[in-house]
């Protein structure tokens, strides 16, 4: 099994965010990512999702270190005035 | 002053939503019965225009789309200067209310059928047109005098074409526009019949729905009007007033029957809370949402909703006459 | 003994379940159907009741709530000490046999209107006020002479606050009541008729729609049926006989009509499946929900909606007359 | 040659995914939207089952779902051969032309119904029944002269029970052929009156709103349309007008009416985009979904509903006459 | 790039169990967590999430070591009755 | 505080795929998992979500090391016709 080793950026944001940080993705060459619909509670207050204006996203992406940072730098500005949260992890893909 | 008991159907989502009821109306519900509203009024309209002459009512529309921009011109100094909010705060709610709110429009029409006051399904035409002008104007106003930020000006560092196109391709803009020419196209036809019990039957069992989820999600804001103080309360409820009075003044002049008059000023006085939180949230993210959607849905709404439209019924019943 | 070809629709969800169609009806929609089917039974009702005095309505209804309280009270010895089974879980079954369901009640409507038999909208009263009272006992019956948990005796250690607010404040009491009072309102105003064409006629086709998925539901659960015993699949079959057996003599004593008698008999041997699970799930936590609703949904439900509301039908024939 | 305004619906959707706007329909609606066209027609079909003799019918589906056999069969070598496709891409997208689309049936029922030519409701039969067979000879297709994998031969390989399953147990059997036994029952028990106002008489209005969704769907499959070469979107209209007079051939010797040809040949003509995706997906994993889906629902699907059926009917005047 | 090293506790529950689980963060004074709804099988059988009684959510929580293992602590009560699975893994907050 | 050591198995596939990977989990000897409803893109392109055909799943699974081996391999006769992503992390299980 020849595992690689990645990291898994996980962005939590406000849906009407989706279309930016996708945007990212493509500015930084990244093709794969997965989003999941979620709702939740922050700094940014209570999100609960019932509709789109309070309704968050869940954005996973595997990618190396490098794009890693790459990724986490252009959201930066987001965070100022949107619900947001980077996080990353450890993770090897096997496939 | 008689009211629609439609309109409890709010009550009791906010009376649900205050006692922490676990009612929920499903995300996926929420949409489909905005689709359906959109679509439905769209269709109405386009099918009531296929009986008119469509150029007069360009005219009109034009002068009473100049005519809104009033509201935030004179909105967005109020807030700014009286309120001494925050530039993008006062841009965005002001654009909020330059905007037009369907639910209320659709309040407003099943009140005065309830009274038996005709209106013309083309004013379909208005609420398409009165939505995205303003939101244009509330950008504009937010970035005016912007200090120049990375040596480019506040305007020029607008993404117009992003912001146009979330306006023009915004699912309230699509869903009015396309019905209303499907529902020119099938009235002309004479093809509308078979989709009528679908879009014109259950029309106001599903307002009622959709009030439904809107007392839920007003609800869920209460605990944020605290916080607005009290100037954006008052504003909240004047503003709609003043708004419904310069409505009927327009409708005068454009020589408009009760019924129009009524749904013009009720337009005038609606704040949007589809279009225009999206809009904002991506054009002017520094606006805080919790301040304008807690002023347009948290009070403003509630009020054109149960003392707002029986007082344009009123005041119309005065100035225009039967 | 007539049926409803209706219930057809609950046969081809067991049968789509049983195969393993990937027939599934999304969480959202089930959520949607079951919203629609509890207003409009409330609205239904409160527009019947705008017709009747309502005083009169409130005393049968308080003796028919403390008759059905015999349901838990007569269930929850036989459950424990007959069939052997732990105090929580006889306590929970106990519980929802003595609540009611909403589908099982529609069906008995359509069945009886099949018949052509008369029936008053305002037995929904009864449906909302059967609801909750039953499932406070249960919680009761599962903390009764509960060994004293760390030093607090098991009726104590309730949270009853929490309880009372899971249940009144649950979406089916708010649905029901809240659609008491908005169609007791339009009654009196004469404002139904708009929403009617939602509310009143695609009531059978949504509930045709809900059978299928509860008979989706009810064959997920069939594996589990196995395990329940003998014992609990008797119960399932005997005590909503005689529950519906019970509920005619106390309508004979009210003097309900035949349908009136026919639909409190149903409630009577109907077993809760959307308050009570949840409740129970809360309150009674140790009780293993897969006995409760296997027994309510997967036999209770498909014997009264195929073999008991025609029985019930043939019973009120015989003691009430036409 | 004129049109029914609902296939706007159609347009309208595609013109709102090109201009990217945020229209979207959540996907627990549409499988809502599908299913209930499903059961609609299933029932519509049964209803009118009632009133005829069932034996008389049987003979002539027979035949009709053995000359349907004729479209993959003789596509799957055109796809090959002509187009130099691979063999699972060549034997699925003959499964989808073989298989039917509900859709375009439906679009082609409102069509004919617009244009006041009778049909039998009981076709809703041949719909079912024309569903899976193809299915199941497309995997044959695929598997057919399969080098021998793993030391067994290709057709052994195929997973024949899963298979069956997945088609025979797919939604779209079981609500047909559910709602056309339920339709059948109620209709012999005149019972099927109450359950109209959902599933007849909205029956046009969802499916507009259904159309709207596909255009979505459609549009998101633009970007794939290069990739397919010419020689695909030529095989997606050449192939449904081949298969339309076909099947008007087999109609007029059947001795049906006008309607009932057209609509049959509109059966031939159309690509199945529910059922034939899923199966295939499943049972031919080697075969590219984007071919066959942006052929069916890309271009047979819009190419049917806007110029196909109009051009069925104009042909089924010219050879079956009036 | 000043990264967080933080705990990320996921909790899988029925949904009923939702609502106590948040009372369990406010108590804590954890601020921000994230729901998904999520279906599954586990040792109290299949949860299929097609009505509320069978839904599972997925709560996740990013928050230091400590009030990971009080926020455990606090779940454990409802272990013995209820489907609950809680897990913990590390995480990097970028923001 | 007992906490084992486990691996995190996530499974991003389309939602066809679904019942297969169940099967795969039956054989294996794999009780719990979890499912969340995802979308988007990879190198199968886009999958938006909006209908059946175009859905994808994410399934998750807490086992040892071993059995997540195993389910590797027993998912990769499907990477080839399928969109289809496997990843592994350490997590440790809290109850
Ligand atoms: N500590 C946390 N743990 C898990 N999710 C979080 C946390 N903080 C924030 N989130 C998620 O990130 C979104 C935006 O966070 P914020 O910008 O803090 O409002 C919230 O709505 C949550 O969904
Ligand atoms: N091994 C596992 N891997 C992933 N999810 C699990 C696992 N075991 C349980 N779950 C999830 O946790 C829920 C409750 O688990 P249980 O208490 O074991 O029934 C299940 O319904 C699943 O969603
Ligand atoms: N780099 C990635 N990061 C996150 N999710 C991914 C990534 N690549 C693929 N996926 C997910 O896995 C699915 C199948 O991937 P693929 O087989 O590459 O088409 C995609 O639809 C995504 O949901
Ligand atoms: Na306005
Ligand atoms: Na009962
Ligand atoms: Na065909």
């Amino acid at each position: 099994m020849t595992a690689k080793t990645f990291k898994l950026v996980t962005i939590y944001c406000e849906a009407v965010l989706e279309s930016r940080v996708i945007e990212v993705f493509d500015r930084l060459g990244i093709v794969g990512y997965t989003v999941t619909e979620c709702r939740g509670r922050g700094t940014h207050g209570v999100r609960s999702g019932n509709w789109r204006m309070s309704a968050n996203v869940r954005i996973e992406v595997m990618c190396d270190v490098d794009t890693s940072d790459r990724l986490n730098e252009a959201l930066m500005p987001y965070d100022r005035d949107y619900g947001l949260l980077v996080v990353r992890s450890d993770v090897e893909v096997l496939n | 002053m008689t009211f629609d008991p439609i309109v409890l159907f709010f009550l009791l989502g906010v009376v649900s939503g205050l006692v922490k009821s676990d009612l929920k109306i499903p995300a996926a519900i929420y949409e489909a019965l905005s689709i359906y509203l959109l679509l439905a009024i769209g269709l109405k309209g386009g099918v009531e225009l296929a009986k008119y002459p469509l150029l007069d009512l360009a005219g009109d529309a034009m002068i009473a789309v100049a005519a809104a921009m009033a509201i935030p011109l004179v909105g967005y100094p109020v807030l700014r200067f009286v309120g001494r909010m925050a530039q993008p705060d006062a841009a965005s709610i002001a654009a909020h209310y330059g905007s037009v709110s369907v639910v209320t429009y659709s309040v407003a029409v099943a009140a005065i059928g309830q009274q038996a006051i005709d209106h013309d399904g083309y004013m379909a035409v208005f609420l398409a047109l009165l939505e995205f002008p303003a939101l244009l104007l509330g950008v504009v106003l937010a970035r005016l005098g912007d200090a120049t930020q990375n040596g480019k000006s506040g305007l020029a560092s607008v993404d117009w074409g992003r912001l146009l196109h979330e306006v023009l391709a915004g699912k309230s803009i699509v869903l009015l526009i396309g019905g209303l020419i499907i529902g020119y196209v099938a009235g002309r036809m004479d093809a509308y019949a078979p989709m009528a019990p679908l879009f014109r039957d259950l029309f106001k069992g599903v307002l009622a729905l959709f009030l439904l989820e809107m007392g839920l999600v007003a609800a869920s804001r209460v605990a944020a009007f605290r916080t607005y103080g009290a100037f954006l309360v008052v504003f909240a409820v004047v503003m709609p007033v003043a708004a419904a009075a310069w409505g009927l003044v327009v409708a005068q002049w454009l020589g408009f029957t009760l019924g129009n008059a009524i749904l013009l000023a009720t337009l005038f006085a609606s704040a949007s809370y589809i279009a225009a939180p999206a809009a904002m949230r991506i054009a002017v993210p520094q606006a805080n949402p919790a301040l304008s959607i807690g002023a347009s849905l948290g009070v403003t709404f509630p009020f054109n909703v149960f003392v707002g439209i029986p007082l344009y019924v009123w005041m119309a019943q005065r100035w225009i006459g039967h």
